[in-house]
Parts: structure tokens; sequence; C-alpha cells
């Protein structure tokens, strides 16, 4: 059963979700039990394979049995085993937190909802595994489509916010598309390592830095990377709760980890460093990520489209490490890819459930919430520090390596931003608490409305999410810890065997 | 200038493909019309198929279909590659075609959705609808 | 080097307490218990380790490898043992006047203010335990947060401006001035670990030493080196109990102690003395002195005064250290364990006062002795400890500073210390001066003794017999200082 | 919006048009595309799978893993319609008009009904679209029976012809439409319910993973058919011409219930009783 995990990845949520449709159809109580199967049994497989990988090294599946370059293969390595488990466990504790979202938000639609919930998990789990160029941009519209429609299922701006998401999204992918028939027309090959070697040769030819650019500046715009981002605050900002607490932590992430591929194992690092001069170009893009995604955070008044405006922020992250050229910059940027799922995935279940029990997130909405929602805004309270970089979660550490990379390239506007979007993060969230901490619930009149101190003794009812949001949320805030503290063997097994021997 | 005929008349479907694209494109960011928004994203998407497309093409080469009749693998000897244009192509396109359909589907129903609440496909006048709100 | 996992038990016997304390909500005489116990456990923890350290050894524990070079990893040396056993043993002090404050002032939200208390005291253990700067850091910023709620206990818009203050100087010092230090400091040498010799010899250029240290030392802004020393005075909305062990002792002190860890473990004496880098931090701290001292003469509200003299004797801490002489590092580090009994006294003796009577400034207090003699006593014993004058411990800390400003041969420090004594005299003594010998303002202070509830004024007199013995019997505080300096200067 | 908007085409357009320079010319036999891993299509396909067309055998088999996420794309674009665009509430309207079927009888309805009468008996006239045309209704209904003919043919004989599932299920799914259209949306719908249709899209995904899965419960990897031929009881060749066959037959059935039920939702605003 083993060497069949990074088929089983993919196929179980695949099918679930095809049962889960007819559940919907039939009987709809079965949809939720069938959709937590389906994406425990991936959970479950991505473990398998990630423990199979660190065991025996990478793994190559050949879909259909046909050996690459004729026939679709997935390549495994610690990369994409390590980034698949992240994606199937996240999906699958949020799956389970969507649970009442999605019962009292959308009764009549629990089965095409999980339907397609369980799709964007599939999608995202065959991007992450494939070793297919062209496999990949067909997973990526799966995904792309899901999120779409989840997006779009969304109240008052969200179809509009949907739309342009599908607009700027189809642009991407249709340019990651163009970029990967440009590297066909060149080689005649599609599969990724078989691309690998067929390139090598070609570097310097016009048509390869323009394939390179195309496919990049696609996957920019798929992972919201600054100026390209515009259509992420809107979408992720109106998105239902539960859709956001998926699509936020986990779809930019698996873009970055798709630049990552095309960048070391498709294209090399010695074609990035050496044939693209544009490297610096794109870490100050990077800078003006972290600045604007924290200066527009600052504009917001309500608390996802902040949140949303901090993973804008977070991808200039991310991309500014990959791109800074050298081990350590790399190493954070993969870091910070694992950290950030968890946490953005923390933040944004946090203000799932706020939404679920307030029914807004706007800051006016979070008054009082320390007394009503201890629990949630405790957890709140770890992602932020996770986001801000405190230690022991492990934001801290991602940032560590990020920064130790800005300086070791000597690039100063890097760490310099780094540290400047965490100081904004911490007037970011401290702003949030202070509001739920200081300012007495408005909708209860026998205290508030009058200030002063004597409502403060008064007890306001603990009005706490339920269970099963409250429990994932828990995971992921322990989680943070949990990571920050496992960085070591992190860093030492799983991220520094896969960067690669050409970066300085 | 006059080396540069035959490089336009020997990658023409180039020129074609870029033509098109680019005609998409702006129809996608300078339209005000949502839905002519999305007929550009079809001519982009479009123009990306063809692209695909024209690189399967081979002088000489026909369809590929296997032109033995049915059999299994007898004769398969004879057959050769530059008798057959490239299929593989055909197949990405396949995928993509019906990618761009299904997206199409997506678009059109958040554009009935976006009516539904602005009464308007407008860009603008939906701006001007949520700045008013 | 002794492996044992006591440091560890005794960093989290106070995180331990956190759910029970909120498991025993309903009833607060469980929950205080819970509190108790934990700081007895915690003491007798600490105060385990104290054979092992004075017998010259150290005790180690390493808890996960999360950077190369940087574990998170503890390690029990004589600084840190001294810095623990004063934080833990007033712990227990602090618990018995937080019920009687907080009791007595009928306070909200007490199992809060409970949990907090419990997660700070951890913190500080933390740091004090340290092994190396990755370490420290962690458990500072793990302080930071763990205060603020403590800071912000009356959630009215005082204590949110307030709170805001203590956060944009605390975090953001840290953020944008300590960790950058950190990260280059691990760049440049690999390493964090703290080492009697330091790390960073040879390592990084001059100029980058100056930079560093002083990225450092207004990083830690902990320890309140002005300019980014308004936090303190800001902090003091908190309830009493809150400025008198987080303010007086636990916060600044890391703060503070964190500075030491920097000198000792990071540049270590011989790199601060070849670049002259210890003198100019001492001027630092010498500008500090003078001007907290004379801010602090101008203050009415007593707890206003009582944090710039905090500012104050803080500097002195970070003086005596900048001196790298040897009796100035001992009296550096005795003071301390010296300042933490003299000041918390004082400020419990305000909470005191602040319980019973309902002042808060000092022209209220007029002929307040005769209302609470008690008090008032320890007030004189925990003045004359900070001012540094026998018979109290911190006389003894002060010889060894003047002492060690002898040594390192400068005289301009040694006229600043005297100085700031006098000025410390003439911001406390009148405060005495008044409530003894003025006739009360107040007509009912006449009537007799009333000190409100025992829990709130035997607890500063406990601390204020503290100093007095400190002076007669100044172990085992004087013995880890001069151990630890001992170690410092090579045997 | 438009200078923003032609810098960005001028620039784009540049980019691509400079990257031309490196490209084989049109219909190069010796480009790289047509000598690298297409040939062995060309050349080993009867060989391996047995079916003449190259294209159904690329699309099916060797990079079948593709084309059964291209038919979820298809699945996911009907379940995302329905899931944007369904309403159960129904329209405002003052009252319901039918038609006894076999009396001719004209029923009006100021309340709506808790459960609609059995439109076998019943059928709902009160719809405001144009009128019937005998003409068109006739035709179409003459028609229809030979378009699906005609679409079966086209899976059927995809090995061999142009054609294959998605072909077939389109113009399976258009006879459907087509009926939708000339008559009205509602007798459609009595042809082909709305569960039937979201229960057949997604059984038609299924059967293509559903082969796939099987093979690899028979100890084959995913989607390799010749894993299946113990339980055909043929060789791996022929099994493997019988898979594509298989999975072309799930493509087709999910392309046609996805585009009934895309059109449905797309042409009623997710009401489902009147429309075009």
């Amino acid at each position: 059963m083993s060497e069949q995990y990074p088929a089983l990845i993919v196929i179980t949520p695949l099918l679930a979700a095809l049962l889960v449709s007819a559940a919907g159809w039939l009987r709809p109580r079965l949809c939720f039990p069938l959709a937590l199967a389906g994406l425990g049994a991936a959970a479950a497989a991505a473990t398998g394979l990630l423990v199979q990988v660190l065991a025996t090294g990478p793994v190559t599946y050949r879909l259909g049995g046909w050996e690459p370059p004729w026939g679709i293969a997935y390549y495994v390595d610690n990369l994409n085993a390590v980034v698949a488990a992240l994606v199937a466990w996240v999906a699958l504790f949020n799956l389970v937190a969507s649970y009442r979202a999605v019962m009292t938000d959308y009764p009549e639609k629990i089965g095409p909802y999980y339907t397609l919930y369980v799709l964007a998990v599939t999608g995202m789990l065959g991007m992450v595994v494939t070793g297919d160029a062209f496999n990949l941009y067909v997973l990526l519209e799966i995904t792309s489509l899901t999120g779409y429609a989840l997006i779009g299922l969304g109240g008052g701006r969200a179809p509009l916010a949907s739309l342009n998401y599908l607009f700027l999204g189809t642009i991407g992918a249709s340019f990651y598309l163009l970029g990967v028939g440009y590297l066909y027309i060149v080689t005649g090959s599609l599969n990724m390592a078989d691309l690998a070697k067929l390139l090598t040769p070609l570097y310097g030819s016009l048509a390869l830095l323009a394939a390179f650019a195309i496919t990049l500046v696609g996957l920019w715009m798929k992972m919201a990377f600054f100026p390209l981002h515009a259509w992420l605050p809107n979408a992720y900002g109106f998105a239902p709760a539960p859709t956001a607490s998926l699509l936020a932590p986990l779809m930019t992430k698996v873009m970055v980890y798709v630049m990552i591929r095309i960048m070391i194992s498709v294209f090399t690092v010695e074609f990035v460093l050496q044939e693209v001069l544009v490297g610096q170009l794109v870490v100050w893009l990077a800078v003006a990520a972290m600045v604007a995604g924290a200066l527009f955070a600052l504009g917001q008044r309500d608390l996802k489209r902040m949140l949303a405006y901090i993973v804008v922020a977070e991808v200039g992250y991310m991309v500014g490490g990959a791109w800074l050229g050298n081990r350590l910059g790399m190493t954070g940027a993969v870091l910070h890819l694992i950290n950030d799922a968890v946490m953005t995935f923390c933040v944004f279940l946090a203000a799932g459930c706020i939404y679920q029990k307030t029914r807004g997130t706007s800051f006016e909405d979070l008054r009082g919430l320390f007394k009503k929602m201890p629990w949630t805004m405790a957890a709140l309270a770890a992602g932020a520090m996770a986001i801000i970089g405190v230690p022991p979660t492990g934001g801290f550490f991602s940032k560590w390596y990020l920064i130790r990379g800005g300086l070791e390239a000597g690039h100063w506007g890097f760490v310099g931003a780094l540290l400047f979007s965490s100081l904004i993060n911490v007037v970011l969230f401290f702003r949030v608490f202070e509001i739920a901490f200081f300012e007495p619930s408005g909708g209860d009149d026998s205290h508030g409305g009058h200030g002063g101190h004597e409502e403060h003794g008064g007890a306001v009812a603990l009005a706490e999410a339920p269970l099963s949001m409250l429990l994932p949320l828990m995971a992921a805030a322990l989680g943070l810890i949990a990571l920050g503290l496992a960085t070591g063997p992190l860093v030492q097994k799983l991220i520094l065997p896969i960067i690669p021997a050409g970066l300085g | 200038m006059e080396e540069y005929i035959p490089l336009l008349l020997t990658k023409y479907n180039y020129w074609v493909y870029i033509t098109l694209m680019m005609i998409g494109l702006w129809a996608m960011i300078a339209k005000n019309n949502l839905v002519k928004k999305i007929v550009g994203m079809n001519i982009f998407q479009t123009a990306i198929i063809l692209f695909y497309v024209s690189i399967g093409a081979k002088y000489g080469g026909t369809i590929p279909i296997i032109q033995h009749g049915p059999g299994h693998g007898h004769g398969a000897a004879q057959i050769k590659a530059l008798a057959y244009i490239n299929p593989l192509p055909h197949v990405l396109m396949l995928t993509a075609i019906v990618v761009s359909v299904a997206t199409l589907g997506v678009a059109l129903a958040l554009v009935i959705k976006i009516h539904r609440r602005h009464r308007t496909l407008e860009e603008d006048e939906i701006l001007e609808q949520l700045r008013e709100s | 080097m002794l492996h044992s996992i006591t440091p560890l038990l005794a960093v989290l016997a106070s995180l331990a307490a956190v759910p029970f304390i909120i498991l025993l909500k309903g009833r607060p005489n469980a929950r205080e218990a819970v509190t108790f116990i934990a700081a007895g456990i915690k003491l007798i923890l600490v105060a385990s380790l104290l054979p092992a350290v004075l017998a010259g050894g150290e005790v180690e524990f390493t808890l996960a490898k999360v950077l190369p070079g940087a574990p998170l990893a503890l390690r029990v040396d004589a600084f840190g043992l001294l810095f623990a056993l004063v934080s833990s043993s007033l712990w227990i002090v602090t618990s018995a006047y937080s019920i009687g404050y907080m009791r007595g002032l009928d306070e909200h939200s007490q199992t809060r203010y409970f949990c907090f208390f419990a997660v700070a005291l951890s913190a500080t253990i933390g740091v004090a335990f340290s092994a190396n700067l990755f370490t420290m850091y962690l458990f500072y910023e793990m302080l930071s947060l763990a205060t603020y709620p403590l800071v912000t206990h009356h959630q009215d818009a005082e204590a949110r401006s307030s709170g805001r203050k203590y956060l944009f100087y605390i975090m953001g010092a840290s953020i944008a001035l300590a960790l950058p230090a950190m990260i280059i400091t691990y760049q440049q040498t690999g390493t964090l670990a703290f080492s009697p010799t330091g790390i960073l010899a040879g390592k990084v250029s001059p100029v980058m030493a100056g930079v560093l240290l002083f990225m450092f030392v207004f990083g830690f802004a902990k320890a309140g080196i002005i300019p980014v020393h308004s936090w303190l005075p800001a902090a003091m909305v908190a309830p009493t109990p809150v400025s008198a062990l987080l303010h007086a002792v636990a916060v600044v002190k890391v703060g503070v102690f964190s500075i030491l860890r920097i000198i000792t473990g990071i540049y270590g004496v011989d790199l601060l003395k070849g670049l002259d880098l210890g003198m100019a931090v001492a001027w630092v701290a010498a500008f500090t002195i003078i001007v907290a001292s004379l801010i602090a003469l101008s203050q009415d509200g007593l707890k206003r005064r009582l944090a710039f003299s905090t500012i104050g004797q803080l500097s002195y801490i970070v003086l005596g250290l900048a001196l790298l002489s040897p009796k100035g590092m001992t009296g550096g580090a005795l003071h301390i364990a010296m300042h933490a009994f003299g000041k918390i006294t004082l400020f419990m003796c305000a909470g005191a006062i602040f319980v019973a009577t309902g002042k808060k400034n000092i022209s209220q207090m007029t002929g307040i002795g005769k209302r609470m003699p008690w008090t008032m006593a320890a007030f004189l014993v925990g003045s004359l400890s900070v001012i540094g004058l026998p018979p109290t411990g911190g006389f003894i800390s002060k010889w060894y500073l003047a002492l060690g400003c002898l040594q390192a041969g400068s005289v301009a420090l040694l006229v600043v210390l005297l100085v700031s004594s006098l000025l410390n005299a003439a911001y406390f003594l009148p405060i005495v001066y008044r409530a003894y010998f003025k006739p009360p303002v107040e007509a009912a202070w006449a009537e007799g003794r009333n000190e409100g509830p025992a829990a709130a004024w035997v607890p500063p007199l406990v601390t204020a017999a503290c100093s007095l013995v400190l002076f007669f019997y100044p172990q085992p505080f004087l013995r880890l200082a001069q151990m630890a300096v001992a170690q410092l200067f090579g045997g | 919006m438009k200078a923003l908007a032609l810098a960005i085409v001028v620039l784009v357009g540049g980019l691509l048009v400079s990257a031309t320079v490196d490209f084989p010319d049109w219909a190069d036999p010796n480009s790289p595309a047509s000598r690298h891993v297409s040939p062995r299509y060309i050349e080993k396909t009867m060989e391996e799978t047995s079916v003449p067309n190259i294209v159904t055998a690329v699309l099916a088999d060797y990079r079948g893993y593709d084309t059964m996420f291209e038919t979820a794309v298809v699945f996911t674009a009907g379940v995302a319609c329905f899931l944007l665009l369904r309403r159960r509430e129904p329209r405002p309207g003052p009252s319901r008009v039918y038609r006894h079927r076999a009396t001719g009888v004209i029923v009006e309805m100021n309340r709506v009904p808790d459960k609609e009468p059995s439109p076998d008996v019943f059928k709902r006239i009160d719809d405001d679209w144009t009128p019937h045309d005998l003409i068109v209704m006739n035709v179409c209904r003459l028609l229809i029976p030979f378009i699906q003919l005609f679409a079966l043919y086209v899976i059927a004989h995809g090995h061999h012809s142009p054609g294959g599932g998605f072909q077939g299920g389109v113009i399976l799914g258009a006879s459907v439409i087509l009926m939708a259209l000339s008559w009205d949306l509602r007798t459609a719908m009595l042809r082909m319910k709305e569960t039937a249709t979201g229960l057949m899209s997604a059984m038609g995904v299924f059967i293509y993973a559903g082969v796939g899965a099987l093979a690899l419960a028979l100890g084959g990897n995913f989607l390799d058919y010749a894993a299946l031929s113990p339980l055909l009881r043929v060789d791996p060749v022929a099994a493997r011409s019988l898979g594509i066959f298989f999975v072309e037959v799930g493509v087709g059935l999910a392309v046609m219930a996805t585009m009934v039920l895309i059109y449905k939702n797309l042409a009623s605003e997710g009401r489902l009783d009147q429309g075009l």
C-alpha cells in the first residue's frame, strides 16, 4: 500500500468529493461525514508519504504505469511531501470547523459546498505532488474554479470580488499555461525533471527567459504578489468564513510552493541566479509587498480584510526569501511557507469563530470579545504572536531565517521591511485586542453605554464558538508553538536536503 | 528590413496568436461591461489554444489517426512519426478548452449573481453603487 | 556541568499553576492557595539549585534544538540564580500582598490577574536561567506580553493609553533593535550561547560592536535607560502588586539582567574594555541616574515618584556592570537583589496606603504616620535601603559600586553616585518626615492606628525586615555575585 | 484605465513577440516538440493500446490523469453554477395556472401550492416566454433521438475516428438543451430531473476515477488499465483499449449532465421553473 500513497493522496479526496456530491442529492446528512472521511484518508496518506519520503528519499509515481516523460508522473521529495501533509491537515481541521458555519449559513447547499470544498483540496494536493508542468495547470484550474464558486457564495460584494478574482486568476493561469507552452515548444517535453535536463543547453535563449517571465508573472497573479494582489483582499475579505479559512492559508502557500518548484526543479537556481538579472528587482518588489501590505492593513476597519492584507505582506516575505539567492533565504521562505499556512489558518479561523457568534468581523463587532470569547481570542492572540514573530511560535523562526538571508545577501531593504512589517503587525493586532479588551460589548444594554468602571464587574455572558470550531482553532494555536519548537529538526531534516547546492 | 520578411512569413502563427491574445487582454482590462470582459477572457484563452495547436503542425503530416485500420500491434513498424502531426498539443488543448468552458460557466453564474444584486453589468455603475452604500 | 531538569521545573512551576487557577475560578480561596503552592514549589526548586551553584557548578538543561548554536536551553549560573532567588522569594510575599490588595479594593477579574502574574513569573525565571541569547529573548517577549493585561488591568481609558505606551516602547524596541542585533550577532558568530569570555571578540569590527551594544542596551527597553524609560511611569496605572513585583523587581530587572548578559556573556569584559565601550554605557547610565532622580523630585504621585526612582536605580546596576571592574560588577549584581527588597517595600507601602485611605499623592499623606505607623516604618527602611544608608542592604551594594568606580579609576562617576544618593534622600526622606512629624491633613487620621487589611501591610514589613537582615548577612546574594564576577575575571 | 491597458498590452505583447525569434518555424517537422516525446505516441500507440486515434489514446491513457481532472473541472463547473445560482424559493407571483392535460380544463391557483400537482396530469402554463411554435417543436422532437444516437456513436467510435467522450457528451447535452429551447425548460426537466442530472455528472467522473482506482486495487498503478486484464479476461493491450472506452463513457456522461445542469441554472437564474 505504501507505494501507492502518492496516488491515494489525490484519489481519496476526489472520490470522496464525488460521493459527497451524490449524497448532496440523496442524503445531505451524509455529506459531512463523507467529506471528513475523504480528507482524513488524504491526510493519513500524506502523512504516510512524508514519513516514507523522509525514510527512503524522493518517490516517483507513474500514473497509468507510463514512464515519464510520456506519461504523467508524480515526483515527491521533502518539499512537496511536507507541503502536501500541511495542506491535507489544515484542510481537515478547517473542515471540522466549517461544519457549524455551513449548517447555519448554507443549510440547503451542504452537498455542493462540501463537494467543491473537497475538490479544492484535491486540486491543491494534486498541484503539490505532481511532477508534470501541464498537469499542474489542470489542477490549478480545479482549485481556482472551486475557489471562485466558494468565494462567490458569500453575500454582498462577494460575487463581484469573486469575478475579479476569476478575471485575474484566469489571466494568471493562462500565463502559466503559455509559459508551459513556451517550454514545450523549445523542448518538446512537459515533465519537470525532463524539462530541467533539456533546458540546460538552452540557457541564454530569449524564449526561455520569456517562458520564465510569463510563468512567474502568472504564478504571482495567483499568489497575489504585489502589485498583482488587487483581487485578494476583496476575495478573502468577503468570502464566507469557512472558505476564507481554507483558501487564505493554503492557496497562496501552494502557489508559492509552485513558484519555488519551478525555480529550483524546472529551471535551476543557476539559471535563476545567472540568467535572470532581475533577482534584485523581485526582492524589491517583495519589500514593496511587505510595506504596502502592512500599510493597507492599517487602513482597514474589518478584521477579515485586515488579515487579507496581512496575507499580501506575507506573500512578500516568501517570494523575497526565495529570491534572495542564498540558502538562508530559501530556507526561510520554505519554513515560512509551513508556518504561515498554520498561522494564517489560525487567525482566519478565529475570525470565522467570531463571525459565527457576532455575525460580523468589523471592528465594532469585536467589542468585549475577551470577555465573551476568551478561548477564541486567546487563539487569535497566539496567531497574532506568530505573525508578529514572537518566539517560540513558528513565525519567529521563519523570520529569523529570512532576516539572516537578507543580511547575508546584504539586502538591507529586505531586512528593514521585515522588521517594519513586524512592528506594523504589532500595531495591527494590538489595535484589535484593545477594542476587544477595553471596549464593552455593544449589545449588552445593562452594562454598556455608561462608560466608566462599573461595567467591568458585571458578568458578561460567555458566548464562545461551538466546540467543533474551537478544537481545530486550539489545535492550530498549539500547532504554531509546536512548529516553532520543532524548527531544528524541520530545517535540518526536511528543508536543508532540498535546498539546491547551487545556492550560495 | 528584408531579413524580417522570412521571419514574418515562417512564424506567422505566432503573430496571429499574439494579436488575438492582446485583443483579449485589452478587452479584459479596458472594457467596462462585465460580459464584454468575459468575452475578452475567452478570446484570450482561445489565443493560447491556437498557439498550442499550431505547435503540433508538421509539413506533410496528417491527422493523428493511424490509417492501417484496427489491429493489435500488427504492422506497427511501418508507422512513421513524420507522417502524422503531433497529437500532444491537441490533447492538451482539449483540456484547455474544457477549462475555458468551465471558467466561462462559472463566470456567467457570477455575473448573474452580480446582476441580481446591482441590476447592471456596467462596472462603473456597480462601483458607483458601492461607493454610495 | 550538571544536567538536570530542575531549572525547567522551576520555570514551569508557576506556568503549571495557570490551568488550576482558571479551573478554580469560582473559589477564590482555593485559587489563591494554588498561587501559594506554586510560589512555594518554585522557591524550593530554585533554592535546591543553590548548593550546586555555590559549589562552583552550573546546571544545564536543553529543551529543544531549534536553531543550530542557539538551542532552547536553560543554564543556571551564579548571576542567574541570584536573580531567580530574588524574584521567586519575593513572589511569595507579593502573592500574600496581592490578596490583601485585590480583595481590599474588590478588584474585578482577579482570576485573570493571578493567571498572568504566574505566567510573568515563569518568564522572569526563564530569563534568569537562559543559557543563550535566543532563549532569553523568548522569555523576555513572553514577559512583555504577559505583563500587558496586568498593566491594563483596569480596562479604562488611562490603562489603554498606558498599555499602548508600554507596548510601543517594550515591543517596539525589542523588535526594532534587540532582534536585529541578536540576528546580526548570530550571523557573525554562529552561536548565541553566553560565555564568560564573550562570543563577539574578533568577530565584528569595532564600529559594529559599538552599534550592536547600543542596539542591545536600548533594545532591552525594560531596563528603562533614558530615552526608552517613559513606559515605566505610564505602567504605574497597574494595580500596585503588579508595580511592586513586576515594575520594581521582575520586569525591570529582567531588562537590566538582559543587559548584564549582553555585557558579560556576549561581549565579554575584555572586548568592552578594549573598545572602551564600557565607559560609554556607564555614562549613558549616569545620565539616566541623574535625570531620573531630578524628575522624581518633582513628582507628587507616590507611585510615579517611585517609578522614576526605579529608573535611576536600574541605571546604578547598568553603571556597575559597565564599569567592568570586579567590585563594580559585584555591586551591580548585588544591587539587583538589594534594590529589589527595598523598592518592593516602598511600592507595597504605597499600595497599603491606597487600600487603607485611597490616597495616591504625597501631598495628601501629611501626617499619615499616626494612622499607619508600621507601614511608614517599613517605608522608612525601604527608603534607607534605596538611598543606600546603613543598616540596610542597599548600603552594601552601593558600597561595592563606589569601590568599583574607584577601581575603574573614574572619580567622576563616583561623584555621580554620591550626588544621586543625595537626590534619593531628597525625594524620599521628606515623605517620611511629613508622615510622622507634620499634623495630619485629615482629621480622622489622628484617631489612631488603622492600617487596613493585614495582608496589605504585613508583607512590606517582612520585606523591610529582609532589607535590614541583608545588611548584616548579605548571603547568599553577595557570595553568588562574587562568584559570578570571579568567573568573569578568570577565577 | 485605457492607458494602463494599453501599456500592459504593449508590454506583454512586446515580451511575447521578442521571444518568438527563438521559436521553430511553423510546421517544422524538426522542431523539438515534434522530435521529443510525441513520436513515441505516434509510433507505439497501436502496439501499446491498440487505439488508432492517437489523440484518444494519449488523452485517455498516456495522459489519462490529466483527462480525469479535466472531467473533474467540468463537474466542478456544474456544481459551482448550482452552488452559486440555485434558489429554492419560488418566484414571487400572484397565481399559478395549470392545464389539465387530459381534459384541457384550466385551473388557476391563487396560492403557491405546497406540493406541485403531478406534471404528467397538469401542465403549468403561466410561463411568459414566446408562444410555442408547432414546427420548431416537432422538428426538434423528431431530431433529438437522432442527435442522441449520433452522440453515442461519437463516444463509442472515438477509438477510430475524431470523437470521444467530450465531443459525444457535448452533443448529448446539446440534445437536451435543444429540447429545453424548443419546448420549455419544464418539459426538459421532466425528461431529465435535476437530481438525476446532478447524480449523473458525479457518476461520470466516478466511473473514470473508479476505473483508475480499480486498477489500483488490482495491483497496478492508478489508471493503469493493463491491470484490469485479469478482470476483463483479455490481454493487457486490449484491456487498455477497453479501459479507454470505459473512461470515455464516464466522460460522456459527466459532460452531458454538466452541460444540462449549467444550462438550467444559467437560463433560469437558478429557479429551474422557467426561463429560456
